[in-house]
């Protein structure tokens, strides 16, 4: 094992996590995508600690992201996609959450809002683009006056205006930064130095913790700096930008791990099979999420048998020939 | 002998059929996964298939169920994130081809995957627009796939997710953008294209057994029959290849016809 | 080695790769960064072959530059800085070259140029930040009105916008896009698939070659491709964005290449001694460039002794103890 | 017995002793990198070396000599472009302190490192402003090296490379600055800082041996002096490590005080 301690106070388990760095009304970045990497352990956490009135913002989630709106954390999204490809084309508490009007959605495109995250993390307050033009992704708004100027909600969604070195008619479309209260970011190593590597595809994840006041990483293992330094070409995040640190190994099951494990799609179709059912919900919540007040109950409760079954191929990253029916 | 089909394994093949060597294909998983792959391994080797979460040119040894499946990061000639997935889609450089669904689709192809009703209150949720939006927006050009029903090729669309023709005519460039849009929509009866000058949707290939008519009946607008021949069937090669290379396990195909 | 030939035509000598893509005027893009990874064997080879009238855009560099401006191939600059650090805290020929007029330059700040590239690279028209309000920087403008909105110039080197989703004043510089015609990039690997790995800071590498027309690579070595693929994290650019692959040993040479070689002291000494004389840089330019008609004639020229002496330890990347005076 | 020590020497340490233990420090090379390098080893040892090129925290065992040395590469926590140093120069949630030198200064702490002369047709070229416009831009401060001279002190710069105060008083703030500016300027007789509310250059500190009058003497506008104070010498610790440890080689340094 790394010498954890020289992470300091940044080391730190979930509960503490989630009371330090979340409060309730926080806008949060959610790292990962559908499937992949989400911060299912911090997701738990905060629906067990009873979060409120969260406002997540992400470009494709995911199960984390439907966790968190089932639970009644969350009062207002922005985001391009919500659901978990083939296991739910549309995320099954999302749906039910739009369509009663618990939650308010304001929709973006997938290149919105990494163009909105982007220009956080790089101190700029807007950045132009050309999508989306004419579409009601950009005419519908979905939070209405009583939100738009307050927070960290611009007043605007997106304004369409002109590229001022053009001589002649070129509309841009204009689409405000984003620098969330928190972001949530799931890697598979940190170094004791507080260094992350993510492996496989970052998705959005650099953007969305170098935009955020607050970054929370999950990660497989703690590893000694000096490996991870050996190729620093490899890394992804400074620990200057970082914390707190949790380790958290399976942090991200029932999504997939890169060169760790696989998703679980039994426990995705058991979510999917439960989940569109108020009462059926509410068990799923009781038992995966309420009951178990650590992420090794969490795995005993998961099970040897599927984890093994899950576990990735060293040299894929993924779990060939996983029955995924 | 006529060789069977299932509306799946026509419906991936007529797609993989527009595919020109050397495109760059900008995949969704389902059936633009299939039409990707088959394309490459029948008649376009060059091809690249990368998807909007940074995986580009995997192996693809295994079929990923989202665009976010481990499976688009093995092999690949690069992992990274969003942003360079989007810089490329939008490349001017690149003739990047997307594939996309809908929920909706009206006849100058803007498509909606976003919600039936008004947007605040809606009837039935969707996804929302995802990458697709930015591909309508900005990709060299865009392959839809539909499943032929009254109900989803409507006069308007509830909500744009993602912009095509617009109102038809010069309207797309007029709003701003600069190239794109969709160039067919494929379905479980025949392909659709877009009319050179009022980019309207019109019939351009029927499934062998299918009549123009038929297509024109389970469409809830005016479609122009008067320019559609018939399609090719599957071949034998391509079939075999859909069914025993791309998706033997038939994750994405279902269950073999009948 | 390698199987080169499924690179295909894009395999090619640095004379071919001049003569097809690069013609008189265009304007080029500078990979590396003052004394790393230049292209030197392409810039050698666009004096060998008289290329006149070039506009050169970077953030700061450089030997490539400073060759190229001195052998008179160059019109116009757009850079934030011209020099090589220690050896040449100004430019030599890039100086006497701005000091005679045979040169216009337009100065940006290193980040306007990054930002300038970032916005070509993602098809954005213009890009805004807050950088170098009220300098000279953006006041001063070195493109008169007869360059300025011809060919790739925009009209205005800058302009002072407003943030249109503030509420009050809130001033934003907004920077035109670059999207040259050539991007030059030299990288330690290529595949004989045409993937593109960097190894070390890539600078902004990446950015050039996505904003431009065409792209030209040359690199130490060619690579098998599933070398490459085994850890795709780490690779820099696809194949399909790149248009000749140039096998150029000691391609950089006299600046540096991470893992393969330090930069040579000695002959940027040398250069630094020699190229403040118009007689002594027309000497170098005979000696070193227009009498060596091939890599390995320049190799031969630079002699073993120092080859050896610039060799890159390969786990710290450069030549521990190398005389650096 | 008082020790002897060059220029450079105490250039290096004052400017090492303005950083706080966890400051992330965008260095330069030369002085900067001295600084920077004896601050880590003598009371800052959290303090955060980054370059604009990209190395982020490397391990320094040789002095890079060029801000893309590959020395800037090795051991750090993490290696990336221009692009992730800047958002790192600017990011609002960092104390970073940048060091910068240039060729003029004016009273207000704009400096020049363009040009002697008209823009247009320099009398003297010298390489641009490079990463420093923006780090006096968007750092959170920044530490400027000057040679005390009175055509380097100057009223007015030819060239206004990077910004600092402008003319003073909230004119930083008007002209769209959110945070930053140049918080002292180290020279090789003293140390200068900015009145809090005029913002215009006074002598802070002088080095043991130097008068107060002798740097207003080699200052090309009026300063204020009457608030100096005598700097403390180097301390026998503070030059052995300067010595041994951070430029053992004598590489920025140059020759040992006579």
């Amino acid at each position: 094992m790394a010498n954890c301690a020289t992470l300091g106070d940044k080391l730190m388990s979930p509960e503490e996590a989630v009371r330090r760095f979340i409060k309730d009304g926080d806008m949060i970045a959610l790292g990962g995508f559908t499937v992949n990497r989400n911060p299912m352990v911090i997701g738990r956490e905060i629906i067990r600690q009873g979060k409120k009135d969260l406002h997540l913002v992400m470009h494709s989630h995911g199960q984390a992201m439907d966790l968190l709106v089932g639970a009644g954390c969350v009062a207002r999204l922005e985001l391009a996609y919500g659901g978990t490809g083939r296991f739910a084309p549309t995320g099954i508490r999302f749906r039910k959450a739009v369509q009663s009007g618990q939650v308010k959605v304001e929709d973006y495109s997938n290149f919105h809002m990494s163009l909105r995250f982007l220009a956080g993390s790089l101190n700029l307050p807007y950045i132009p683009c050309r999508s989306g033009f004419a579409s009601d992704v950009l005419q519908q708004w979905g939070f209405g006056p009583e939100l738009r100027g307050t927070g960290k909600i611009p007043r605007d969604k997106a304004i369409i205006g002109q590229n001022p070195f053009a001589q002649e008619d070129d509309p841009v479309v204009l689409l405000p930064a984003l620098n969330p209260d928190v972001a949530l970011v799931h890697a598979q190593y940190v170094g004791d130095d507080g260094t992350v590597r993510i492996k496989g595809l970052t998705f959005l994840d650099v953007e969305q913790a170098k935009s955020a006041d607050r970054v929370i990483v999950t990660c497989e293992e703690i590893v000694p700096a000096h490996t991870l330094r050996e190729d620093p070409d490899q890394n992804t995040l400074p620990p200057f930008l970082i914390d707190a640190v949790v380790p958290t190994p399976y942090g991200a099951h029932p999504t997939a791990c890169h060169y760790f494990y696989d998703y679980d799609p039994r426990h995705l179709n058991y979510y999917r099979a439960v989940a569109g059912d108020d009462d059926g919900f509410r068990r799923y919540l009781d038992e995966w999420v309420y009951a178990l007040d650590s992420q090794e109950a969490y795995l005993t409760k998961v099970g040897a048998a599927d984890l093994i079954n899950i576990r990735a191929n060293t040299k894929v990253g993924y779990a060939p020939g996983l029955d995924r029916r | 002998m006529s060789t069977t089909y299932t509306d799946k394994e026509i419906m991936a093949l007529a797609a993989g059929r527009l595919v020109s060597n050397g495109d760059i294909l900008f995949a969704g998983t389902g059936l633009s996964m299939l039409a990707a792959t088959v394309a490459k391994r029948v008649h376009a080797p060059q091809a690249v298939v990368f998807f909007e979460t940074g995986g580009i040119d995997p192996t693809l040894e295994e079929l990923p169920l989202a665009v976010a499946d481990p499976r688009v990061m093995t092999g690949t000639c690069m992992n990274s994130g969003l942003i360079d997935a989007f810089s490329l889609l939008i490349h001017r450089r690149l003739r990047t081809i997307a594939f996309l669904g809908a929920a909706q689709i009206d006849p100058y192809g803007n498509i909606n995957s976003t919600c039936l009703g008004d947007y605040q209150k809606p009837r039935v949720r969707f996804p929302g627009c995802g990458g697709a939006c930015d591909a309508m927006s900005q990709a060299f050009g865009v392959i839809i796939f539909m499943q032929q029903e009254k109900k989803r090729f409507v006069e308007k669309v509830d909500y744009i997710s993602s912009p095509g023709w617009l109102t038809g005519g010069d309207a797309r460039a007029k709003a701003g953008f600069k190239r794109g849009g969709p160039f067919a929509v494929v379905t479980n009866q025949g392909v659709m294209r877009f009319h050179e000058q009022t980019k309207r949707m019109y019939l351009h290939e029927y499934y062998p057994g299918v009549s123009p008519q038929a297509i024109a009946d389970n469409c809830g607008f005016a479609l122009d029959v008067g320019r559609a021949r018939e399609a090719q069937a599957p071949s034998e090669v391509e079939l075999k290849i859909l069914r025993e290379e791309v998706d033997p396990c038939r994750l994405i195909l279902g269950p073999l016809p009948a």
